[in-house]
């Protein structure tokens, strides 16, 4: 696949910024700042920055509480100040600071993830549902990970869009690891979890996560086809999680179990590092030189620090009218 | 004014509000072809487009519903029985429910989930429920209740016009009952309880088919003993016309809560500390609930003795009052009943 | 396979005997001597009779609302009086008449089925636990229809049973109606739900269901199998549906839905009556005269009509002490 | 006595019941390292045969329980988040809930479900829950809900020998505390009330976590305002010793009812009207309820709007008892809070 200069730089800017904003939030978490958690998605920040580049403001896209979504919602085009000040629980954030984790942005068709696992899998399939109504060549992504494949709502979900041909790629981040489980203890294949959308007759595909123009180029037929009226897809994104399941708690996947899960293991996974693989790739094609390559991670960061500002800066939400919350007009 | 069936008034609640708005989509298990009736021509009319019947997967009719009601359709869910909200548990209570909240309002879930409820068929636990309360625990949701023909359309349409999420609990043995329905447009507004019989001695909050019971209960204790009750029927129990209950009550001093869903933690306890906290000193004795014993519903012919049944809303009305007589109602109030 | 002569004239005569207890109990709803409903399993004898056959009595067997399992329970051993006994909602009923349309029977691993569709398969995943942990061989067989497979739950259960390689073996009767709704409008593989078990790692097959043999040969592979430890099968029978999904309300399925099943096509069906092609067999492997094919019928209908007549001898239960049904000791 | 934590006395319930009866399992997500601490050692002394570590897959953990248990095992589930039970709701609701009512008795449920209840730690609507009433509504599960570790460890002991199904809520904010837990073998046995705190003006029902809260208002109360409360903690909602309660309602005259769930339909309106029912004319005012508020839980700093906080519990008691100064507690009591 040929890709332009131009959206060979936009990958690797998202990449950068989105790490760049995982690493502020959590920095702010130890410091005391953020009151609730946050799930580490380093790592995993290729899947969904090829996933940005390829949808347009008015189709859906479901993320999870991996990374809290940042790795797709910022490359969509959400601000980072809406998702920090959230984190911040401040009027500015994202849902106005009553989430904490979470936040939505209709206008770009997000609209927050569930505390539940696989619990937006069922919305997302509603999406579609009015994607396909519109008739406008809209497409909705739902993004799960391997664990929340385990649960039933996936299966009814993917019923659905098979039986009505309906317009959603089914997104699944395989990282072995749920929680602290491996898959291997929970799921019969150990190999490919995209061998679950056979009975389903979709097409599926297995792709390496940690190679951004590889996600890239398997989502671009994906929703393609979707766009076309032909119906879902799903795709297993195969990708690590470096951290624990969530910052402050152990990472009881490398002490127990058998081993499933070493330190040594962990430390292997970094070498495969999808911005790290990616700079490579840019530099050996010519696409940006070293000097540029640290001007945009410097750039990320600044645009972090200033987020942070922002959201530091912003003012507690006062008691809000609850009914209002609660009901619409 | 013309008379129509519970279920046709339904039915043409649906074909209106389908024709008007065409963000109205029809979705559930065999919801072409609905057991109670009330899909008759939809799926003729507006195609499987409109009228999706499905796999049996309630999650997925659920969530998939609340999902698409965000992205700016008006979703009417038809459960089959409100029994099988809960194999979509999550997706009712808390996505439906509270997604709006928990995102700072930002955004809208205008859902209709029509839940057949009730017993008196002999059906069993999983086929017999009411589930008021449940609904009723759970902020975010709005419920109706119809109890004839007239609110069954009028509220339906006002259901499906609301841009939130709406149960609707629709009586099975109402299906069948005949009403007043104008042919002119109109709709039932929520949060507007409506005195289905005037009265002074006692209040009755009831709802759904036991406005019916309570009406023929009613008419006996008038006839038989003198007295006058007045039956306040919610229509919506979410928004909850508390106003008209106190208000009711401040005139009668007394109060009976007849609600055919369970009593624990209930409808009758919720409606009764609410009058404590409005009212305490109007009330002339403790209320009484008359609701579904704290059992399953039991099938065929136990079924019973789990239910509300006429003579102990007669006894309750009598009880409140300090009555020691009684009136005896064998053979003269029936429910529908299979055995 | 040989099968024995003694084994040849069982099977039949639990064919008759599960279709004489259901027309009785038919007759005794239409003439309005039942409460509740009845869900006709009409040609669809075959498949657990040939279970029943395989069965021990320890073993667990969850049946679901077709037939209200009396093709199941009757050849597991479950006497006909108390199933009847039950739809007459009397006390000697096998709920005690507290149920109307299901019984249980705990000695024989029978605990009853569920008002909502595949709600009873996590249940079997649960008895094929307890299988598991006593060591003793037993199995579970988790019954259900092709309209239950929509439901998240079969994922679930399947996903257990085959992570923690439990001794079960998923029934799935395939007759292609889900009540009015057939298979193909709702389900993606319009051929072989068999394909279902694939993803899970599980051996799976699909049989013809008329054929009582064909359905005990597939059966006692996946018996032994479990038996043996090395974990669940499923099992596709494709069957055949003669009347509507409940008895009393029209076949919808033959009037709607572009012909989806016509009248024409359930006529045709009733040629692979699963009694008339087994008679045929007993015949031509002269396993029994026609004589006596006919006493077996008429002992069928003697029994049945006997268990009716303990049923309407039978008292109503007494009010009951409702505390006690609804907790143990 | 030896104090120990909270966390430590569920552990050490579960290792004392795994090992006394072989029939015992431990089934859950990651409850080989439960979040909470309660998992300690299990793994180690008993294996995976006994503590299975499962897929995400609420419905199959829950469901394959009740199967197991009818088959004779005595499955307790670790539920991680009490919310995440609405994924097996029809697991729990239907089958752990009514299968033995709904055969006529012929099985017996043996389930424990452990459900970590409980907000004040701003983690928003999805973990955050305390969902007593909806337990409550629900006829034919057992509910216990430890105040302490003493009835932490003494309660999940019963539970784990009852032969019915058990929703154990045990809350979130209470692991890190401690109290005197005898080292020798004991049980609480379920049914029976405890007071907390011996008293004379008012009665305060207080379940879970609300215990501990009113034991510092109630301080606040005598020393401050000279006003004596007595504490009744009914430790099981169901089975619920009313007559407890009721004795203590009948010497004070109040009643006070604090409860961490949501108040519509909530165990306030329960309590408050069934005593009601039985000692209405002992009441010199109406019942009070502090519970949560009408809506989801809202998170981070939001949340404090919804919960109950200790300066609404004593302004409570101050208006139960018709006094019209003020105890101001600002500063005082401090619910465990992450903002
Ligand atoms: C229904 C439900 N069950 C359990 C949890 C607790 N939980 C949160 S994330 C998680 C693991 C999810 O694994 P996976 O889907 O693979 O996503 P990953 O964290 O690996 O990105 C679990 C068990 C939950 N939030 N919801
Ligand atoms: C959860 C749930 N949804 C819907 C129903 C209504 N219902 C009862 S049987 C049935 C069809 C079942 O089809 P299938 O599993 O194929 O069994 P069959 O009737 O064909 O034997 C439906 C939709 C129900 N009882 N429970
Ligand atoms: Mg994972
Ligand atoms: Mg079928």
């Amino acid at each position: 696949m040929k890709m332009s200069k131009d959206l060979m730089v936009k990958l690797y800017k998202n990449m950068v910024r989105v790490r760049a904003l995982e690493e502020k939030i959590i920095e702010c978490l130890f410091a005391g700042k953020i009151a609730t958690f946050y799930h580490s998605g380093a790592g995993q920040e290729a899947p969904g920055v090829a996933l940005g580049a390829l949808l347009n403001d008015d189709d859906y896209l479901y993320y999870q509480h991996r990374s809290h979504g940042i790795n797709k919602c910022v490359p969509k085009g959400v601000d980072p100040k809406l998702i920090i000040a959230e984190h911040f629980g401040r009027a500015t954030g994202g849902a106005g600071g009553i989430a904490g984790f979470h936040y939505a942005k209709p206008e770009l068709g997000i609209f927050g993830f569930a505390g539940l696992v696989a619990g937006e899998i069922t919305l997302a399939t509603g999406a579609a549902i009015a994607c396909q109504m519109n008739g406008r060549g809209q497409v909705t992504v739902s993004c799960f990970g391997d664990g929340a494949t385990g649960r039933g709502t996936v299966h009814e979900s993917m019923l659905m869009a098979s039986a009505w041909k309906l317009p959603i790629i089914f997104f699944c981040e395989n990282n072995m690891m749920a929680q602290w489980t491996h898959i291997k203890l929970t799921h019969p294949r150990k190999e490919d979890l995209s061998e679950f959308a056979h009975y389903y007759g979709m097409p599926s595909a297995t792709v390496d996560g940690q190679d951004v123009i590889a996600v890239y180029e398997a989502v671009k037929p994906a929703i393609e086809r979707a766009r076309a009226g032909e119906g879902p897809s799903f795709l297993e994104i195969k990708t690590l999680r470096y951290a624990g399941h969530v910052e402050g708690l152990p990472d009881y996947s490398v002490e127990h179990q058998g081993g499933m899960r070493t330190p040594e293991e962990v430390e292997e996974m970094k070498k495969r590092d999808p911005i790290a693989l990616y700079q490579e790739v840019l530099l050996k094609k010519n696409v940006a030189t070293a000097e540029e390559i640290t001007k945009m991670n410097e750039e990320a960061k600044a645009e972090m620090e200033e987020a942070m500002r922002f959201a530091e800066g912003s003012p507690w939400p006062a008691r809000p009218d609850f009914d209002k919350l609660l009901y619409a007009e | 004014m013309r008379e129509i069936l519970y279920n046709a008034a339904l039915n043409e609640a649906m074909h209106e509000e389908m024709s008007r708005d065409d963000k109205v989509y029809y979705i559930g298990e065999e919801c072409a072809e609905d057991t109670w009736g009330t899909s008759t021509g939809l799926f003729e009319k507006f195609g499987k487009a409109r009228v999706k019947n499905t796999a049996i997967s309630e999650a997925a009719i659920l969530g998939s519903s609340v999902g698409a009601a965000m992205a700016g359709y008006r979703p009417i869910v038809n459960l089959m029985f409100a029994d099988f909200y809960v194999c979509g548990a999550d997706e009712v209570l808390n996505k439906a429910a509270k997604w709006r909240f928990a995102n700072g309002g930002k955004v809208t879930i205008p859902l209709v989930v029509r839940a057949p409820i009730g017993g008196y068929s002999g059906l069993g636990p999983d086929h017999s429920q009411c589930l008021e309360s449940l609904f009723m625990r759970t902020p975010g949701l709005k419920i109706a209740i119809p109890a004839t023909p007239y609110d069954a359309k009028g509220l339906l349409k006002s259901a499906i016009r609301d841009n939130n999420p709406v149960i609707f609990l629709e009586h099975k043995n109402l299906m069948g009952t005949t009403g007043p329905v104008p042919e002119e447009e109109y709709t039932v507004p929520f949060g507007v309880a409506d005195i289905k019989r005037a009265g002074t001695d006692v209040t009755v909050f009831a709802t759904g088919y036991m406005v019916k019971l309570m009406l023929d209960v009613s008419r006996h204790l008038q006839e038989e003993k003198g007295i006058s009750t007045e039956i306040v029927d919610p229509r919506t129990l979410e928004p909850l016309d508390m106003e008209t209950v106190i208000a009711s009550v401040k005139k009668t001093k007394h109060l009976v809560i007849v609600d055919e869903d369970t009593k624990r933690c209930g409808v009758g306890a919720e409606i009764a500390m609410q009058v404590m906290e409005n009212a305490f000193d109007y009330l002339d004795a403790p209320v009484k609930r008359v609701q579904a014993e704290n059992y399953p519903i039991a099938a065929c012919s136990m079924e019973k003795y789990i239910l509300p049944q006429p003579q102990e809303m007669a006894d309750a009305v009598m009880e409140v009052l300090g009555r020691s007589d009684r009136l005896d109602l064998t053979g003269k109030v029936k429910t529908a009943s299979m055995v």
